[in-house]
């Protein structure tokens, strides 16, 4: 049983199948925001696959075992993240204490591994792409973190089934984390690398960022990651915001899709209307206001918390 | 909104060999005859400095025969045209003075003299070559009267002086021919007319 | 990064549309040193102008850019119109600079989009190009081809305006006019591209006088200089249109002015649709042109454009220069990108507008100072080289299968 | 595994991902390439995108007539591009040289350089012409046989270098072969 849970479905073919839906639908809102007619519904299955029969070309300086091995860390990070959020239930697959924290970490070795690949690849372009890619980790790491311990802190409890048990007993408390969930759906855009914060891979500056020499399978495996973090970040942000479940199966899985479709309806109007700001300004923003806002939030929450 | 008339006369009286005929009215436009390098620079200066001819549009360069010519468009505040021009000495001896000290911008336009007239420009900091690309081969200066297209090979990148000189040569044959032939047809038809005239004046 | 990393920009690259290869040293993000290459597009017009008759050198010029066709063919025909003494009608005056203001119209929107691109804003890109579609409409409607509308020929103009034309156009106007109003409030209010835009490429007024910045570029920094004004052609001295400055000197100015000369555009179309006089639309021209000089200047939608032709009574002329708008800023471009970010590089260079075809020059990169590539190529390369000179294209090579790999 | 071959073969149809590169053009014709990507021709509705780094790209989208200066970068990314490849020729100026054929800087058309695949003709080609083209070589994918030959990996100079020995040694051998099939190219190239 746990193994057909861990390979089917909050596992791996499920991630895989959603993030395809999921990109499906961020590109089909994207295009329409732009009134053109978007793609397919069968594009993402078709990038993949025209990906995996390319010919893959590995620059000699670089070692290969390096080179080909990242893109498979990042995906195993992103699907292990996966594997500890709950979905249609208040617990997960493997629930305990801290499992929040944990999932937050494993979320930043997707990025990590964007780096490396960017660094060791060596050209000029993915060099460049690598260094931005870790200034904007550290831009929007600490807003994010912020974000989400705010309600963990309101619900007394760093695991997701502790946070939708206080939640579910007084829904009012929801409404409170308003400002919390604004600053998490900016910082998952920063995490995402999307429009307005998409200096690591700026198509028109520096060509394809950390990515430019890669090719082949491996580049289908990176843009799988980058779906799959897309499916991960949604549904993290699902289970600490929204974290409501109905009783039965079906309902609760629908519930789920409801709400990342939403946020991911959010994120793609978000990359629609921006234009894309530079290394310095996402810095100085995330810096300056994020985490002024994360602040006022997390006072408040003590505040309630001690009131009530 | 200083006329022309008052233009020329400052001009004429700090250059007086430069006398009335070197200049050429045209509209908004005051064209200069050519003058020889030594001559131009100073000329130039006291255009640009005194004159206040501070716009600078474009340097065009000509085959002229046996010299070639650079004509330098300036304009000033109240959007005169003034066009001097520098001729250098002959078509081998080609020094001509550079403009890059007075407008910067004029170093892709003189680098052009450079490579498409092969006149040497003497006073441009070092830099790349420009417009021809990299492996064009040496002293073939494509907008020279004497160097025709269609004897460069482009695959090899050789310019075939013997079949150039060789079609230059037929062509003046050519060219001699027909003007003979001309000449000869003016004279045939004078003749008739002639002897028309006499034959008239016989029946009268 | 503590060593300046040199950033070769080009001669491919997604936010040129066309090849020129930009070598930026930097410093970090800042950029320090800029070097231009360009005139990859060199394609010798000037010397094939000179095998050709008047007539045919006309779709040669046509050619010289794609965007701005129609200005370099009547910056060349009025001057061989004067220098043969011929007097165009007027109603073919004024189809003419109908059709120059059209292609400012679509010249703008383009760069509009371009530049939403290079920021990365590509609603603005889908936007502007969108209503850039309605002028092509109006365009191919007349004169049958989207680019490099041949409706100029000597003395005068090939097609008519029926009346029926003349009230699309009108709708045409209105529709752009209404779109423009929400790019110029969209350019004044929206947060990000203003972050985007100000205070970058600063190049102030003195710089662009001294390096001889011309067009929107030069207005942008305050100087109220337009050939328009300052050189009148066709119909331009009669007609009420006032010229654009803004003096904020940057990549914003830019920005506005170019919305706000749509709207000056769309004034002058509809003052040429309202009084344009009948009459025939071509004149009588002759094959031969008499020996003499001749400059003539046009407000192209990027900048001045200066053609010389010297005639030497035969009908093919003896020397044709083209000094394209986007030649003269390259100095003041360069000037520009010192000092600003390497994420401002891309729409700085956009910001001139630059059109390379334009400017039809060439300069190399000298890889040896230049960029640092991937080993993998340059073996790749070597391996294929070696093999070309030898006659053998080794890509095509099946290679023997014992080689285990 | 047949079914993942023609999946594969499927997906290549389905989503050619073009880079864009003007080889000395007018950039009449570029305008038009970028144009049909916009609202009213989207390209994206047959999966084409745009991209940046001719790693990622599958179809190279070429426009003008080949300078000489861009005539070894063209072929530069060309190479630079992962099989299976193609090339478009936009415009007639890449098609056969166009109006510059005759300049004394211009190589002829994009075939000069490297082999084309599907030639849109047209003096500022129409986005419709364009996406005709496109989707033309999307068909054609299907009866081409097209294998995507195993990655080569070379990791030194010296491997290199001993293969091309190797590939040299093989050549001996089909020298006969070879002269006629260069023969045959030389006469097609100055017909």
């Amino acid at each position: 049983m746990e193994f057909f849970q861990m390979l089917v479905f909050p596992g791996l073919i499920f991630l895989s199948v959603y993030s395809f839906a999921l990109e499906y639908f961020d590109r089909i809102v994207y295009a329409r925001l732009q009134n053109r007619q978007g793609p397919p519904w069968y594009q993402p299955i078709a990038d993949f696959f025209k990906l995996l029969g390319k010919e893959v070309i590995v620059p000699a300086s670089v070692s290969k075992l390096w080179f080909k091995l990242l893109p498979v860390f990042a995906y195993a990070a992103n699907l292990a993240a996966f594997l500890y959020i709950p979905l249609t239930s208040a617990n997960s697959l493997y629930p305990f204490s801290g499992d929040l924290i944990v999932v937050l970490y494993l979320l930043t070795i997707p990025t990590l591994c964007f780096f490396l690949a960017g660094y060791i690849s060596e050209g000029v372009y993915s060099g460049l792409g690598a260094v931005r890619a870790l200034t904007q980790l550290f831009a929007y790491e600490v807003p994010l973190f912020m974000a989400l311990l705010a309600p963990a802190i309101l619900a007394d409890s760093w695991s997701f089934a502790g946070i939708s048990a206080y939640y579910s007993a007084h829904p009012i408390m929801m409404l409170v984390n308003i400002p919390a969930f604004i600053i998490a759906i900016i910082a998952a855009q920063g995490k995402l690398e999307r429009t307005p914060f998409d200096a690591p891979e700026a198509e028109t500056e520096i060509v394809a960022g950390a990515f430019t020499e890669y090719s082949g399978k491996l580049l289908a495996l990176f843009r799988f990651t980058v779906d799959a973090e897309l499916v991960v970040v949604a549904s993290l942000l699902a289970a600490v915001f929204l974290p409501f479940y109905a009783s039965n199966f079906i309902i609760s899985f629908i519930l789920y899709l409801l709400k990342t479709v939403f946020i991911v309806f959010i994120l793609a109007v978000f990359k629609g209307l921006m234009a894309r700001l530079r290394i310095e300004q996402i810095v100085a923003f995330c810096w300056k206001w994020l985490i002024g806002i994360g602040l006022l939030q997390i006072v408040l929450n003590v505040i309630i918390k001690g009131a009530f | 909104m200083l006329d022309f008339h008052t233009l020329k006369n400052s001009i004429i009286e700090r250059f007086p060999n430069l006398s009335d005929e070197y200049f050429r009215e045209d509209g908004t436009r005051l064209w200069v005859k050519a003058v020889l390098p030594q001559e131009f620079i100073t000329l130039f200066d006291f255009v640009v400095k005194e004159l206040r001819f501070d716009n600078f549009h474009m340097t065009v360069g000509l085959d002229s025969g046996d010299y070639f010519e650079i004509i330098y468009l300036l304009s000033n505040a109240e959007n005169q045209m003034l066009n001097l021009r520098q001729r250098t000495v002959s078509r081998d001896d080609t020094f001509a003075a550079s403009v890059y000290p007075y407008f910067e911008n004029a170093l892709f336009h003189e680098r052009e003299l450079i490579d498409l007239f092969g006149i040497d420009v003497q006073g441009l900091p070092a830099g790349h070559r420009y417009p021809l690309p990299d492996k064009w081969p040496d002293d073939n200066y494509p907008l020279r009267k004497d160097w025709k297209t269609e004897f460069f090979d482009k695959k090899t990148l050789t310019y075939d002086h013997e079949a150039a000189a060789e079609a230059e040569r037929l062509r003046l044959e050519e060219e001699a021919r027909k003007k003979a032939a001309r000449e000869a047809a003016i004279a045939a038809a004078k003749a008739k007319k002639a002897q028309q005239e006499k034959e008239a004046q016989a029946n009268e | 990064m503590s060593k300046n990393l040199v950033i070769p920009i080009g001669p491919q690259h997604p936010s040129l549309k066309e090849p020129a290869c930009f070598t930026i040293t930097l410093e970090g993000e800042k950029v320090i040193e800029a070097d231009i290459g360009i005139g990859y597009n060199h394609r010798g017009i000037e010397k094939s102008c000179e095998s050709r008759n008047y007539y045919q050198a006309l779709y040669i010029i046509e050619r010289v850019c794609g965007i701005c066709s129609h200005s370099h063919s009547t910056c060349y025909l009025s001057g061989v119109e004067k220098l043969a003494g011929v007097e165009i009608p007027r109603r073919a005056a004024f189809i003419r600079t109908i059709f120059g203001e059209l292609e400012r119209l679509h010249s703008h929107l383009l760069w509009l989009g371009v530049a939403g691109h290079e920021i990365g804003f590509d609603t603005l890109f889908m936007y502007t190009w969108r209503d850039r579609e309605l002028v092509l409409d109006i365009l191919a409607m007349l004169c049958g081809n989207r680019v490099n509308y041949g409706i100029n020929t000597l003395g005068g103009v090939r097609r008519d305006l029926e009346p029926q034309h003349i009230d699309d156009i009108r709708r045409m106007c209105a529709k752009i006019e209404e779109r423009n109003n929400y790019y110029v409030n969209l350019a004044l209010s929206d947060a990000t591209l203003a972050a985007r835009l100000s205070g970058v490429g600063m190049l102030s007024k003195e710089d662009a006088l001294k390096y001889g910045a011309v067009g929107p570029v030069l207005r942008a920094s305050g100087v109220k200089s337009d050939t328009r004004r300052n050189d009148p052609y066709l119909i331009y001295p009669e007609i009420p249109f006032d010229v654009i400055t803004y003096d904020s000197c940057d990549v914003f100015g830019r920005v506005v002015v170019r919305v706000l000369e749509i709207n000056e555009s769309i004034k002058i179309i509809r003052y040429c649709l309202d009084n344009m006089p009948d009459g025939d639309i071509i004149a009588k021209m002759p094959r031969k042109i008499p020996a003499g000089e001749v400059v003539s200047r046009y407000e192209a939608p990027r900048g001045e454009d200066v053609h010389f032709i010297k005639a030497n009574g035969t009908d093919i002329p003896e020397r044709v220069k083209v000094r394209a708008p986007s030649e003269a800023n390259w100095h003041s471009m360069a000037h520009m990108l010192k000092g600003d970010y390497l994420a401002d590089t891309p729409i700085i260079i956009a910001a001139i507008d630059p059109c390379y075809s334009c400017t039809d020059r060439a300069i190399t990169l000298n890889n040896a100072a230049g960029s640092k590539r991937t080993d993998w190529e340059a073996i790749r390369k070597h391996g294929i080289e070696f093999y070309r000179n030898k006659g053998v294209d080794v890509s095509r090579i099946l290679l023997p299968e014992k080689i285990n790999y | 595994m047949n079914p993942l071959k023609k999946l594969i073969k499927w997906a290549q149809r389905k989503s050619p991902w073009i880079i864009h590169f003007n080889a000395g053009a007018c950039n009449g014709c570029d305008i038009e390439v970028v144009d049909a990507l916009t609202p009213r021709f989207d390209l994206e509705r047959f999966g084409v995108l745009q991209k940046g780094s001719p790693r990622h790209a599958d179809v190279l989208v070429c426009t003008g007539a080949v300078t000489m200066q861009t005539a070894d970068r063209l072929k530069n990314i060309y190479d630079q591009m992962a099989e299976p490849k193609f090339v478009v020729a936009v415009g007639t100026c890449a098609c056969s040289g166009g109006v510059f054929g005759d300049c004394y800087c211009v190589k002829g058309g994009i075939d000069a350089v490297i082999p084309v695949s599907a030639y849109i003709p047209g003096c500022a080609a129409r986005p419709e012409a364009i996406i005709d083209g496109v989707v033309k070589l999307l068909s054609t994918l299907e009866d081409k046989k097209l294998q995507p030959k195993n990655p080569i990996v070379i990791n030194s100079e010296k491997e290199l270098a001993d293969m091309l020995d190797e590939a040299e040694a093989a050549e001996e051998n089909t020298e006969t072969e070879n002269f006629e099939e260069n023969k045959a190219k030389e006469d097609n190239e100055n017909a």
